[in-house]
């Protein structure tokens, strides 16, 4: 791997390649495409949160002038899966805005009026709403086929799954603490919030190709889903990924491709659909509310002995809960030998949870490390140190099994320590918190094309949308391996008929895994460069360097020749063999895991519960940062998103399961004047497995401020509020409650 | 079911033709100020079509005047217009933060007193604040003009005395004397963007020893629609506005509130808060009145 | 229903457009005028991504109607640049690396743009507060208030 | 002989075992090995990710296994 002082523009901040794009309103969103005849759809949803669908008749907006085409759940193969009955309702709706039916119509406005005209017969049941009503005795069950862990010996239940890790004996470990304090956590759904909301467009000719443009977070999926709900091969399926307006895990699911394309086929018309915010709030991915319970015992001198976590997850209404990488985070931070953790996979009749950053972590870490914060506090210990005396470090094994290799806990921990926002004193009247971030991040496939002018300028044709600036990324490790200036390379995102297949931008895996398919296919046209010098210079391959973006003779080699630019190479490529391009695809293994620190310092407002955030400080650990700015930026991101969430965010549902907040006056994500400025430290500590050290970066930022905040409400206050988001009527109540 | 239909009239007579004309052909009609809250209801709550009627190009509903003892504000004039306007600023400052308050800056520059007065929602952030200092709606009938106290202007829960056929054209309001000031504050959950989970709006005049002469103060967010609390403006006449007075006049706002419990707050949390609010606005109009 | 036919001018340029009654200036903008550097988050006036400047005042393009902009000056996105290159704003927004999807920054540049017309020197909290009504989700803002403060600066230079 | 540890969701495909010692130097020759132990877990594995020796891998389908290597069945994991 290339040394730190060896790099040249890895670890430079230039401006994007797309940026003049989108700060000029150029750039192409999931809603910007306009095709000549082109319709528009819109989707009838379920004014019910659980009930038996009779009938739909469609008919009567198919009679409306203007209306083209109608679909519902008769148009699609019976066949299908969770995701096919997340998209149109089969048998049964599962939660209030569940897709029911499909009109398409000349206008916007016809499209809407047309919904109006669909009858649906529903048999109305009874909701489940929450993990207490799911686990109950006798409750009411979302799918009655369902069996807990696919045992079918046993009564039918709203619990999908459970998960369990243990190691050594927690009980003995407990036994040995001479401080134990535990606590139960809930945290609410919560929403990405995506500024984008859903769009597609699509299309169908004669012979059955269909063409979808949309904003994803990986258009292969598209195609395999696509295909899959609508039961043709993905070879009839082209899609190309607009720029995408955040996704943070939530577009990685289809909603409205499938049925913008049956709409086309029926109607013979290009079909878009946009949803509004209101659907983006009732219809896709929010994360999970969670129902945790951690408990955490430590000698004197902090040496923890145990811990335990139970971690319940709603699902929504399909099984899938990120219950799996909550357990397999909680305890992550730590080295331990005794722990048990347990966790449940719950159906509620809410949306189908979606990937929201780290799914599952948040949450977990959020219980977890409030505890470890008592604890620290039980001891009268430094929280920063009781986490270095526990820290996990390379050869630690993990609670999930393996052991780590390297790994940059302890280096966050000691910047941390030593960060003059820490070593400060707490502002008056203010509280600080701290809390550990972790998360495992990803690797997967991934293709890239390098492709070469004739002037030698270069082209990067990969398939990872770029949600935050990773065709910068890309050409900056392009650069780097080809020893050209970053600005002679630019990067396309290509369709899924023009680069090689590619996983979708999520789980922290693109400038890693695309990263690295890049940094090969430069190699690639390196090694044929050099063979066009050697041919140039009738000498062997191998006695050719690649020194600073030229190719010169080895030393010793004896040739009285001038180095050979790529552009050189590429003016001549004519005699040599023909045009350069260079390719890679890869299946990346060994992501490397991305741990952090952060605390903040906030204000109570006694009277009115009200938190005034005062200042924020992430540490991070990136492995290397291939461009410091958007690192910092996923990191004051994340920082932002995981605040909005601790303080305010959430999901508020009436008695009958309809959420009474499904918009942005009142699911309250932070605007500008809530917060202040984010500081950010970056720590390298780099990941072996990638030729310039990358580990991901984008998902670890949201783990460490639920818990952050509520530690630093904590030391504020003085006493716990274990129950987020910590919203102003909660916490006066709270104080109230404590002043007695 | 007829269809929307645009109309913007450019004098008070036309716009009040186009009410009724439109009413004789059984269409809906709707006044469009700033339509801030139209445009989102129309879309959301209640599609169904109507003719709007644009009083934005009327010359009376975009008046403003400050004299000698009388303000007129123009039902249509955007708040951030208002914001601009420093001698009005100084002359109401609370009615000034209260319209400030509505929204972000691009709200600002649509959103008008009117129309936030014809919304008509417990929360509206300037009804307090304008009952307060005495506003009386202005109002152009088709028999000719009448005058409603603000006060008595809302009569429920999105409702008011506007007939169908009728305009709000502005608001009066006494212009305050020197040792005169008027404060108004709200809680948001957020810094920004946020409806009122509670506000109160307190209006006060002392004279030269610092002693409440008079005081108005109105609570909003925490009743079907604002609640003039006159046993808070008790608390403060005859004392010198200080912490016990301000205490007793936040216990009865939290007295008279009879909020509900939704998803913005909940009885408890609006009936203290909005005590808190009455006690901290006081204090800022005392230290106005005062300087 | 019976169109309407709006004069406006927009980024400077006349345009005279057949619009529905209810449409908003958003929609026109974005279908009729081919003008999609204006964004769509929201159409409840909560998110700023459709900000625009009406007569040189700031606006949620989603809650004005297409008809309100008869005889109006309309200033998007499309207009900031001018034929010399990037305006201040959009040169910092990028130098900062001020957006990560972008799908906000029209809306923001709009936005910030306005404030420094009116406040050449506004310090943090006064940007804070101007730009609350524009959301982002994936910034925490932090660069986008540096990006505003280093054109301020800038601009007062060049002044 | 290498260590393989199967995480508490796999159990049922091991007849309750936590842990087993496999003769093998590769990935793939470990998972003939389980397959022929308890048929039909291959299916099973291939939707899950494993740690060798500490290194996740979501397909490890390649991988040579030391003679004293560590494998851990593990949750697949997904990202945001």
């Amino acid at each position: 791997m290339a040394e730190a002082h060896d790099l040249k523009v890895i670890g430079t901040r230039p401006v994007r390649p797309d940026g003049v794009e989108k700060v000029t309103g150029r750039a192409n969103f999931g809603a910007d495409l306009h095709l000549p005849g082109m319709i528009h759809g819109k989707v009838l949803r379920s004014p019910y949160a659980h009930a038996r669908i009779k009938s739909v008749d469609v008919s009567g907006a198919l009679a409306m002038e203007g209306v083209l085409a109608a679909v519902c759940r008769s148009d699609f193969p019976e066949e299908t899966d969770d995701l096919g009955r997340n998209v149109i309702a089969r048998d049964k709706v599962l939660y209030h805005g569940h897709a029911v039916a499909a009109v398409a119509a000349t206008t916007p406005l016809l499209a809407e009026q047309a919904l109006d005209a669909i009858k649906v017969d529903y048999d109305v049941l009874e909701p489940v709403l929450s993990i207490d009503q799911a686990i109950a005795d006798g409750a009411t069950l979302v799918n009655e086929e369902m069996h807990t862990n696919g045992d079918a010996s046993q009564p039918a239940s709203n619990v999908a799954a459970i998960t369990k890790f243990e190691r050594g004996d927690a009980e003995k470990g407990f036994a040995e603490a001479d401080v134990v304090v535990e606590g139960e956590y809930r945290v609410p759904m919560a929403h990405q919030g995506y500024i984008e909301p859903h769009a597609c467009t699509a299309t169908i000719n004669e012979e059955g190709k269909i063409t979808v443009w949309c904003s994803t977070q990986g258009h292969f999926d598209v195609r395999t889903q696509t295909a899959a709900i609508l039961g043709t091969s993905i070879s009839k399926v082209k899609v190309i990924a607009s720029e995408i307006g955040g996704g943070f895990g939530g577009k990685l699911s289809v909603y409205l491709e499938p049925l913008a394309v049956k709409l086309s086929e029926l109607s013979n018309r290009p079909v878009r659909m946009v949803m509004n915010r209101e659907e983006v709030f009732r219809a896709t991915g929010p994360t999970s509310a969670t129902w945790c319970k951690a408990k955490v015992g430590a000698k004197k001198d902090g040496t923890i002995t145990a811990a335990t976590a139970w971690l319940a997850y709603e699902a929504g209404a399909f099984p899938g809960a990120p219950v799996g990488p909550g357990c397999m985070s909680v305890l992550a931070p730590y080295d331990l030998e005794n722990f048990s953790i347990e966790g449940l996979d719950v159906l509620v009749n809410k949306p189908k949870v979606a990937a929201y950053r780290a799914p599952g972590a948040p949450q977990a870490m959020h219980a977890m490390e409030c505890a470890i914060d008592d604890l620290a506090r039980e001891l009268g210990m430094d929280p920063i140190d009781l986490r270095l005396k526990n820290a996990a470090d390379e050869g630690t094994q993990a609670p999930y099994g393996p052991k780590f290799p390297a790994i940059g806990l302890k280096a966050c921990l000691e910047a941390a320590k030593a960060h003059p926002n820490y070593t400060s004193p707490v502002p008056e009247g203010c509280g600080r918190g701290v809390a550990c971030g972790f998360w495992f991040n990803i690797g997967m496939q991934s293709s890239a094309e390098v492709l070469i002018r004739e002037d030698g300028t270069v082209i990067i044709n990969e398939g990872s949308p770029d949600i935050g600036g990773s065709r910068a990324s890309m050409c900056l490790m392009a650069a780097e391996t080809l020893g050209i200036p970053y600005e002679r390379i630019n990067a396309h995102v290509a369709d899924t008929e023009s680069t090689g297949y590619c996983n979708m931008t999520g789980g922290s895996r693109t400038t890693f895994a695309t990263g690295m398919a890049v940094v090969q296919a430069c190699e690639d046209i390196i090694a044929q460069c050099k063979e066009r010098a050697a041919m140039t210079w009738d000498i062997d391959a191998d006695q050719v360097d690649w020194d600073d973006g030229q190719a010169v003779p080895k030393p010793g080699v004896n040739a009285d020749v001038d180095p050979l630019s790529l552009a050189d190479i590429a003016r001549a490529w004519g005699r040599t063999g023909g045009p350069i391009l260079g390719r890679a695809s890869v299946n990346a293994q060994g992501a490397g895991a991305g741990f952090s620190v952060n605390w903040t310092d906030l204000a109570v407002d006694r009277e009115t519960g009200k938190v005034d955030v005062k200042a924020y400080t992430a540490i991070q650990d990136a492995g290397r940062a291939i461009h410091p700015a958007y690192v910092e930026g996923q990191m004051q991101g994340g920082a932002a998103q995981g605040l909005g969430w601790a303080l305010n965010e959430e999901y508020i549902y009436d008695d009958n399961g309809v959420m009474e907040n499904a918009g942005f006056l009142d699911y309250r994500v932070p605007v500008a004047s809530d917060l202040p400025m984010i500081d950010t430290q970056i720590v390298e500590v780099p990941n072996p497995t990638h030729p310039y050290g990358v580990r991901g970066v984008g998902e670890t930022p949201i783990t460490a401020p639920l818990a952050a905040t509520s530690n630093a409400v904590c030391d504020a206050l003085g006493f716990r509020v274990s129950e987020l988001p910590m919203s102003p009527p909660r916490l006066l109540e709270a104080i109230d409650s404590q002043e007695g | 079911m007829g269809d929307y239909a645009y109309a913007a009239p450019t004098s008070l007579e036309e716009a009040l033709s186009v009410l009724e004309a439109q009413a004789n052909d059984g269409q809906r009609t709707q006044i469009l100020a700033g339509g801030t809250d139209v445009l989102v209801q129309m879309r959301s709550i209640d599609k169904e079509p109507r003719t709007l009627v644009d009083i934005k190009h009327i010359a009376e509903t975009n008046a403003l005047s400050i004299g000698a003892d009388e303000i007129f504000i123009g039902a249509a004039i955007p708040s951030a217009a208002l914001n601009e306007n420093d001698e009005l600023k100084g002359l109401l400052p609370g009615l000034i933060e209260a319209a400030d308050l509505i929204g972000s800056t691009q709200i600002q520059g649509r959103a008008t007193i009117g129309g936030n007065l014809c919304n008509s929602s417990p929360a509206g952030d300037t009804i307090p604040a304008l009952v307060v200092v005495s506003a009386v709606c202005v109002i152009a009938s088709p028999g000719g003009s009448r005058e409603v106290a603000v006060g008595d202007f809302v009569t429920g829960v999105g409702e008011n005395c506007l007939e169908s056929n009728e305009i709000l054209v502005g608001l009066k309001i006494p212009r305050p004397g020197n040792n005169s000031a008027d404060a108004y504050l709200r809680f948001i959950p957020r810094t920004e963007m946020d409806i009122a989970v509670a506000g109160a709006a307190v209006a006060l005049t002392l004279d030269e020893g610092g002693t409440c002469t008079s005081a108005r103060v109105a609570i909003g967010a925490v009743a079907p629609t604002v609640l003039l609390v006159e046993a808070a403006s008790a608390a403060l006449v005859g004392t010198k506005v200080d912490d016990d007075a301000l205490n007793a006049a936040a216990a009865a706002c939290s007295d008279a509130a009879s909020p509900i419990t939704d998803k913005r707050g909940t009885v408890e949390y609006r009936t203290k808060v909005v005590g808190v609010l009455c006690k901290r606005a006081g204090g800022i109009a005392r230290d106005r009145a005062s300087s | 229903m019976s169109k309407l036919h709006v004069t406006t001018s927009v980024n400077g340029q006349p345009e005279e457009v057949l619009c529905e009654p209810h449409q908003s200036l958003l929609d026109v903008l974005r279908d009729e005028l081919g003008l999609t550097g204006t964004k769509e988050g929201c159409s409840t006036g909560d998110c700023g991504a459709c900000s625009v400047t009406l007569d040189g005042r700031l606006v949620c393009s989603c809650l004005v109607l297409a008809a309100e902009a008869e005889g109006k000056e309309v200033g998007t996105i499309e207009g900031v640049a001018n034929p010399d290159g990037l305006h201040v704003l959009q040169q910092k927004f990028l130098e900062h690396a001020a957006l990560q999807c972008g799908i906000c920054t029209p809306g923001f540049i709009v936005a910030a743009k306005v404030l420094l017309e009116r406040d050449p020197n506004p310090d943090e909290t006064t940007i804070r507060y101007w730009l609350a009504g524009n959301l982002c989700r994936c910034t925490g803002y932090d660069k986008i208030i540096r990006a505003v403060q280093d054109a301020a600066t800038e601009l007062a230079h060049e002044a | 002989m290498i260590k393989v540890v199967f995480p508490d969701h796999l159990m049922p495909n091991t007849e309750g075992v936590r842990e087993t010692e496999v003769d093998c130097d590769s990935y793939r020759s470990l998972v003939r090995e389980l397959e022929r132990r308890w048929p039909g877990i291959e299916a099973v594995l291939a939707k899950t990710a494993v740690a060798i020796d500490g290194q996740i891998y979501q397909d490890a389908w390649l991988e040579t296994i030391g003679p004293s290597s560590e494998v851990f069945f593990m949750h697949r994991i997904e990202g945001g």
